[in-house]
């Protein structure tokens, strides 16, 4: 057996192979060390690391619902504070949890002040379930409850704008991040848990099942997604975004192609129309948030 | 010390010298005053507890279980829609056997909405693993804290714990208490030692799920917790007694019902008028006794049956209703009494406020003795 | 046992005149029991309290509906709401009026008007009658002792507002004892 | 065995579930292209990637689900996903 | 026609026939293909429905609420988590009088999760006042959702109805099914007359508050409303008879019941297991029958009596448990049979997905026949 | 009987005199007309309106319970839809129900994008159930359960910033008004009800008997908020300030001393630390809406 | 009469509430001052104040709870309050 | 009655199969009830399921404990599950691999080999294998015909797919008709 003291996620645990949620596991648990409470809402993460009694995380670990993590840790902030202890306290849900049925538990422990931080892994639907549309479901994909079909082009519905709204709750620090991009992801975490207040950190963590690609393609995807500017990687403080990564972007399709839940635009004929607005979501992000690397060259940015 | 005090008071009193690390709840008529008094003993500096003013009950009790897994005695209180919204997180302390006390200011449940008193609110939770206490006067509902927290917390137990006493009807009412000192309690209550808790120096992962290998195991560990709580229960109100002069070991109580013809079968603040109806009928001849419930989970269905085996009919009051069947009370006592062949029957009154008289217990004796029973008791028929 | 009903409107102080009297009475030896009627009334609508006296525990629960005493603390509830209703005969009524009262009281019943709203605004300079009352109260129907009424008030008032309503009710209470 | 009170555990038995066997690709790691970047081991989705005594980075064949993150994101092309034969 | 077909789908495909208006409803193991597939239906155009992917089961059914209260027909699914977290909302419905059918694909409740089937989710939910009825598979799953909208949506009924079907055990289960043809179920369903609604030509108050003066009044009529329908259901499973073959009019169904000694009561797919292993035990000469609870609210307390007044002893199997006390089909089928002398005996089984097997029926009869009950039964006592 | 059928909030209601909601209700159907369907959630409006049978809506209304207006109207938008009919949908909540226990819902409903509006009646604490504290409670304000104390000046929280969280919902069209300018209040829902999509507008609704002030006094207390820069009347379309009520601004201390709920910063003697820091929250929505009106003389914001 | 089925009601019985009865003040108004303006019934919390004929506005006073807003808000002040002899 | 085992792993289409076989076998007049192990297994963890085969209506809920028939969707499986476990005297026991199974077999139980990836290599270019083990469960079997199986697969998949998966099956079918 793997008995490996530094790594604080144990092997052996049933995600799916390339998950991008299970190295968001990883990594967080790199970012806090042993010094942490974890709480954990219902979701692929907890089915995959904590079927009785295999537990795969090494430091405490708490699972209760699916919509309460944020109320749990609110809990346990208020009691480490009265027992003068120091460990961070640390929730993480999924999209799901995160954006839709955890949004009472979690406006309110914002609202509160706790000192946490909350992780959403953000792989964009509802996937322990069976890949079903969250709030955090891109435009037009096809999920399992917004299936393209005749009358349907899949999702119609924008992605709901988390870091935004928890931002407007006067959240010290409020950060995205990629599984792309692994040191950054930690960074970010460990900003967060060093900054008194609650936190919030948004990691794009692709799901090779859900979305329908290859596993080992896990980390190429969320590049993608940053690359072609439809996922954008930064950092708010106090409400003031104070860091993005810059990319030369490439067109929405080099993303949108690689992925089933998507293939409705392609096939059975390219959907050109469809494309165009995404495209345009991309399109504002990148103004949105200034993502467009310069070239030397005077040529702007480059968008097909 | 006897003072007289509003029951919310003495309770928030009873609660504040348990000695909670951690306070949550939502405001809820008429659980308010419970918490509002709470609230004030921590501004003043009169409680050292964390009180966090949550954005609803279902984050209420969430905390309540974070405060509680990380080690700290936990407090909360609520009723009616409050503990409907608590419902799934209900099962989930007590599958998680935490030993949070919560106070159930018991009102009825809408649609349609009613701030009055009824015990729909607490019935209706009856499967989800909590212990239920049910207090007839203030002064049960204050003591039955400090059994609860004891309870609870036992190693044998470690289950969560309803103290229900009736809203308004008790819960705002001024009288006589018995208050214990700090002292009394601290030595009744020692401070809390959880069994095991969140923590970095010792970690542990607290509510995995269970595979079907494991799943009817947890439940039956938890039922045996729940059994095992009568006994618990029993020395954890026989020391009170000892100490304290208030004996709480019995699960139910009887009055005047060793020679009764005729049983009532009742819980919470109802007992009281009952008491007094009681008396007036012995005067006019009836053989009349009462059967409390205070402890309606575990469920005393042994007590039920030994302390009711010698009367010739049974009257159960009921302040719920299982809609399209009876009342959950009547149901269980006639469980308990299974074999058995005097009549028991049920009334369903005391609904959303309605007042209940001691001429309403009369007429329900009276009708209990005709044979008539198992229907709703003071219907305003000119409504209907 | 011997019950009280107080009329009033929300925001006048009805069920602290009834928890007082009920801290008063306790005081005094006697069991006390008081209670508002529970409802969802707003400022200015019509209220009630009640409070029950008994020599030993009072077990009863219901509501009041056979009072011994009865205050009124606004006689102009009269027209709106049947504040005599159900009280026993020999019982006392108290209704805060500077007039005559020409509502009839039921036959055997004692009514005792006191004009409260000018004592309180002469002694506390508002016209919040429901200390007032307590000491017309105290004095009409004996259940409690002046001096219980005292510590109850200072214990439940800071300083000199305390002494205030003490002082409002000792003037009700002693114009009550004079005339009675 | 008693049961952990309220479904809980102490750490430990993941492990019990030996992930090594979902695999039907393997990686392959050719130490002559290893630049010991150490990024195998970071990304590797069940941390199942160790530093061995000479540095280099080797799988735990007991937990490697063969997905080929590693391969596909190995920075030398050291690592080649080949089909398994149990 | 007789198809072969996922029970999910089947019940999909029901709840397409029977032309719901507006759907709202939230995804959960194992209810998740029934609701995939309405919204594969809706993307298709295959079912005009207005389909809202609500945020919660809160949501879900709220937004039913006000999808059934300005007069759609109205239809929703869920089990478990999601079922508790609609506790407070459930309630509402009911007291509110609106005629929305949910499906629950029925799975055990936690702490601990658990993803598998039992039926403590809806039997936990028993006081709220909706009609449950369970199905023994997926034919019956099936054609209960025309019924439950027949009687939900009649006047003398207007009360929300579960269709409880055992997750995974039949939802995720292939087997051949019946289905009706949609000229057929329009037939039996006509297009949904709400009874009122909000409109604003016609404007009027729903979910009003209701004082002491009224309050226990709604309730009765609430109750009253419940067992009304059980005629209504009689009335309509067989009219549903006539129309199509398979008679639903009895509110609890006997296999084998006549001659029996011992009488298992069940309901859900266990009844299916329980049927084959009396078959195999009426080989071995044991008498042994069935009494299969197809409506468990209204509860059919008198047709229990009178269908079991015969046997020796009764095997209650539960798969569900008030903790503390006992399975709740046993308390109230011992209510029903109250002054009866036979044993009536509990087994409190598959619970969290425990299989349940042949064998085990026949112990439990063994178990029965020896007096041996009110238990958990199949206990893995290794791990205890 | 006042059989007055211009007027379709009915006389009768059991709201306290002087009650700032009852106006908002009056207010409201003002601006919506008969042609609407009206959602309230639990709180002061509901029960002082509708106690079985005596209800004072003569619009249909409906509610179910604390938490879930905006669901239920999202349901009735729906079945409208459906049916092909026109009424507008309005959901109807007090702060406490909008602000923390209905957020699930609420922010499900705008995350669809329903085409309703949401009113909130602010009168910044739980008042049905007796005063206590509520996200939309104002710094420092003593309620039931932030009591001012030893230990406590009173409720230690910011104002929750609602509008700008719906907003980043992507509502497109998001307004505070306050009843002490009722045309400025109708004239707002007006718009809201005719942007197509989940608009909000956020009333102040001054509570005479949880605040502690005499009735009489309720729209002078709200125009106080306003001149203070304690409340800030502004539009929001599509997540852009678009107009702002400017004000000559008055010290804080004139609005606080004219409440209970503050007394404690005068009494028994003037906190002066505590009232700076509301100073500066009115000086820091000053500068964030830009309200202060410029006076002719070049003297700057007329702040002492 | 038959209960509203779930605790629904048409409008037209708020009325049999007479809130008048809460008054303790009274708003009087005086016709010379009041220019008319209207303000007093918009902003009527009990929505109680009619235009009367001659288009001058009046107090309901079965419903008016004398709160005083009225008097508070007349541009003209052309409302006072009074203390009611009932 | 008679029953089959599936074993595979997460993502192979076992479920599927065994709906499909159960679909078909229901076209030929059979009553056929399939269903999975229900779990919460991931792509790449070991699964199975279950089809149930009988004369008349099939009420039996349990899991399957003593198959008839087992198919093996990948001989990688046999080292880590005990795939033979229960299966019935005179049973038969399919297993996909290239190779001789070193794994001993239950005395009295008939074991088939085939290549089942490698047909399904050829024939779909995928080594999805599902299917193509119909086709061999179809020809070792008995329970269900091929023309049933190919019309389960004509309605299951769209056009061509359905084609090709019919020719793997096919495949397969003939291979095992041939050895048997
Ligand atoms: C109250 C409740 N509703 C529904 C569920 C079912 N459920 C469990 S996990 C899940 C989806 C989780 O989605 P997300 O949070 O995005 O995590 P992911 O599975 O995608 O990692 C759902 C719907 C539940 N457990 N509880
Ligand atoms: C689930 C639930 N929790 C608590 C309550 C009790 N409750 C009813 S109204 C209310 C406060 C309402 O506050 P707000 O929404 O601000 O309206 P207001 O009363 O101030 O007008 C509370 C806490 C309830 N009805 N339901
Ligand atoms: S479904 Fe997606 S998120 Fe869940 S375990 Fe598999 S890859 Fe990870
Ligand atoms: S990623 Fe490649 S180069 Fe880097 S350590 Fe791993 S095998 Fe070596
Ligand atoms: S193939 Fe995947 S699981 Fe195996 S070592 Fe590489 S990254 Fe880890
Ligand atoms: S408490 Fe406040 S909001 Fe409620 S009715 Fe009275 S004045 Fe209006
Ligand atoms: S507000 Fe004054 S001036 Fe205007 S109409 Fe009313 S009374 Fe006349
Ligand atoms: S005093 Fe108040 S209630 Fe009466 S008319 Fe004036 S504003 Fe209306
Ligand atoms: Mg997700
Ligand atoms: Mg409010």
């Amino acid at each position: 057996m793997a008995e490996n003291s530094c790594e604080l996620f144990d092997s052996g645990h049933r995600a799916c192979g390339g998950c991008g949620a299970a190295l968001v596991s990883r990594l967080l648990l790199k970012a806090t060390g042993k010094d942490v409470i974890i709480v954990s809402a219902t979701g692929c993460m907890e089915v995959f690391s904590t079927p009785y009694p295999e537990t795969a995380w090494k430091v405490p670990w708490i699972h209760s619902l699916f919509e309460n993590n944020s109320a749990v840790a609110s809990g346990i902030e208020a009691a480490l504070k009265k027992q003068g202890r120091k460990e961070k306290v640390v929730a993480i849900g999924g999209d799901g949890s995160t954006f839709d049925i955890g949004m009472l538990c979690l406006s309110g422990a914002f609202e509160r002040g706790h000192d946490f931080t909350y992780i959403c892994y953000d792989n964009e639907a509802y996937m322990n379930t069976g890949i079903q549309r969250s709030g955090a479901t891109p435009y037009d994909a096809s999920t399992t409850t917004s299936p393209a079909g005749k009358c349907s082009k899949g999702n119609n519905r924008p992605k709901k704008d988390l870091p935004q709204i928890l931002a407007a709750h006067g959240a010290p620090y409020v950060a995205t991040a990629s599984i792309a991009y692994p040191s950054d992801v930690v960074k970010k975490i460990e900003k967060a848990l060093n900054t008194p207040g609650p936190c919030y950190v948004q990691i794009h963590a692709p799901c090779c099942t859900g979305w329908g690609f290859e596993g080992e393609k896990t980390l190429a995807i969320g590049k993608l997604a940053i690359e072609t500017g439809l996922w954008v990687n930064f950092e708010m403080e106090n409400g003031v975004v104070t860091r993005v990564k810059k990319v030369v972007r490439k067109p929405v399709e080099s993303y949108l192609k690689e992925q089933k839940r998507f293939r409705h635009l392609f096939k059975p004929k390219i959907n050109a129309e469809e494309i165009a607005k995404i495209q345009a979501i991309a399109d504002k992000n990148a103004e949105k948030y200034g993502t467009d690397l310069k070239l030397k060259s005077k040529s702007g940015p480059v968008v097909p | 010390m006897l003072e007289i005090t509003e029951g919310s008071h003495a309770v928030a009193k009873a609660v504040k010298m348990s000695r909670p690390q951690v306070i949550a709840a939502y405001p809820i008529t008429p659980q308010t005053h419970i918490v509002e008094t709470l609230a004030d003993m921590v501004a003043n500096g009169e409680l050292d507890a964390e009180y966090i003013t949550v954005e609803s009950e279902f984050s209420a009790l969430s905390a309540c279980i974070g405060a509680s897994a990380a080690g700290s005695r936990t407090y909360s209180a609520t009723t009616s829609q409050g503990l409907a919204l608590m419902f799934e997180v209900c099962f989930n302390v007590s599958g998680m056997r935490l030993p949070i006390v919560m106070t159930i200011a018991n009102r009825a449940l809408g649609a349609p909405l009613s701030i009055w008193n009824d015990q729909q609110d607490s019935i209706s939770l009856r499967d989800c693993g909590w212990i239920q206490f049910y207090a007839e006067d203030n002064q049960e509902a204050t003591d039955l804290h400090y059994i609860a927290y004891k309870v609870a917390e036992s190693v044998e137990v470690l289950l969560p714990a309803f103290v229900c006493f009736d809203g308004f009807i008790l819960s705002h009412t001024y009288e006589p208490v018995d208050m214990l000192s700090q002292e009394d309690v601290d030595r009744y209550l020692p401070a809390y030692k959880p069994f095991q808790k969140l923590d970095s120096d010792d970690p542990i992962s607290m509510g995995m799920y269970a595979t079907p290998e494991y799943y009817l195991e947890f439940r039956y560990e938890h039922d045996q917790a729940m059994k095992r709580a009568k006994d618990v229960i029993s020395k954890a109100g026989k020391e009170f007694g000892e100490m304290f002069g208030r004996d709480y070991s019995a699960l139910v109580e009887g009055y005047r019902l060793e020679d009764a013809d005729t049983a009532i079968v009742a819980m919470g603040s109802l007992c009281g008028t009952i008491k007094d109806s009681i008396d007036e009928m012995r005067l006019a001849g009836k053989k009349v006794g009462l059967l409390k419930i205070r402890c309606f989970r575990p469920f005393p269905a042994e007590e039920i049956r030994n302390a009711l085996s010698h009367v010739k009919r049974v009257a159960v009051l009921d302040k719920n209703v299982s809609i399209g069947a009876k009342g959950a009370v009547a149901i269980e006592v006639r469980d308990a009494l299974y074999g058995k062949t005097m009549p028991v029957l049920g009334y369903i009154l005391g609904l959303g406020g309605r007042d209940v008289r001691i001429s309403d217990i009369k007429n329900i004796i009276s009708l209990a003795e005709s044979g008539k029973g198992d229907q709703f008791y003071g219907l305003r028929t000119e409504v209907l | 046992m011997r019950e009280l009903r107080i009329h009033g409107r929300g925001g006048q102080g009805s069920v602290t005149a009834a928890e007082l009297i009920a801290v008063a009475a306790f005081e005094g030896g006697v069991y006390a029991q008081a209670f508002p009627a529970f409802g969802v009334e707003r400022r200015g609508a019509p209220v009630q309290a009640f409070v029950r006296f008994n020599d030993h525990v009072i077990r009863l629960r219901s509501q009041v509906y056979e009072p011994d005493y009865i205050i009124v603390q606004d006689s102009t509830l009269i027209k709106d709401v049947n504040v005599f209703l159900g009280v026993k005969p020999g019982g006392i009524v108290i209704v805060n009026s500077g007039k005559k009262i020409d509502a009839s009281v039921p036959a055997g019943v004692k009514l005792i008007t006191i004009d409260a709203t000018s004592i309180a605004l002469e002694v506390l300079g508002l016209p919040i009658t429901n200390t007032t009352l307590m000491g017309a109260f105290a004095a009409a129907s004996g259940e409690i002792k002046f001096s219980a009424l005292e510590n109850a008030l200072r214990h439940r008032f800071p300083g000199e507002l305390a002494e205030k309503n003490i002082r409002a009710a000792l003037k009700a209470f002693e114009i009550v004892k004079g005339g009675a | 065995m008693a049961l952990g009170i309220g479904c809980s555990s102490r750490p430990g038995k993941a492990g019990n579930n030996k992930t090594g066997s979902w695999r039907v690709f393997k990686p392959i790691f050719d130490h002559d292209k290893c630049t010991k970047c150490g990024m195998c081991k970071t990304i590797c989705p069940e941390g199942c990637i160790e530093e061995s005594e000479d540095d280099f980075f080797i799988p735990d064949e007991t937990y490697c689900k063969g997905c080929g993150i590693c391969a596909e994101e190995c920075p030398s092309d050291a690592i080649t996903m080949e089909q398994e034969e149990k």
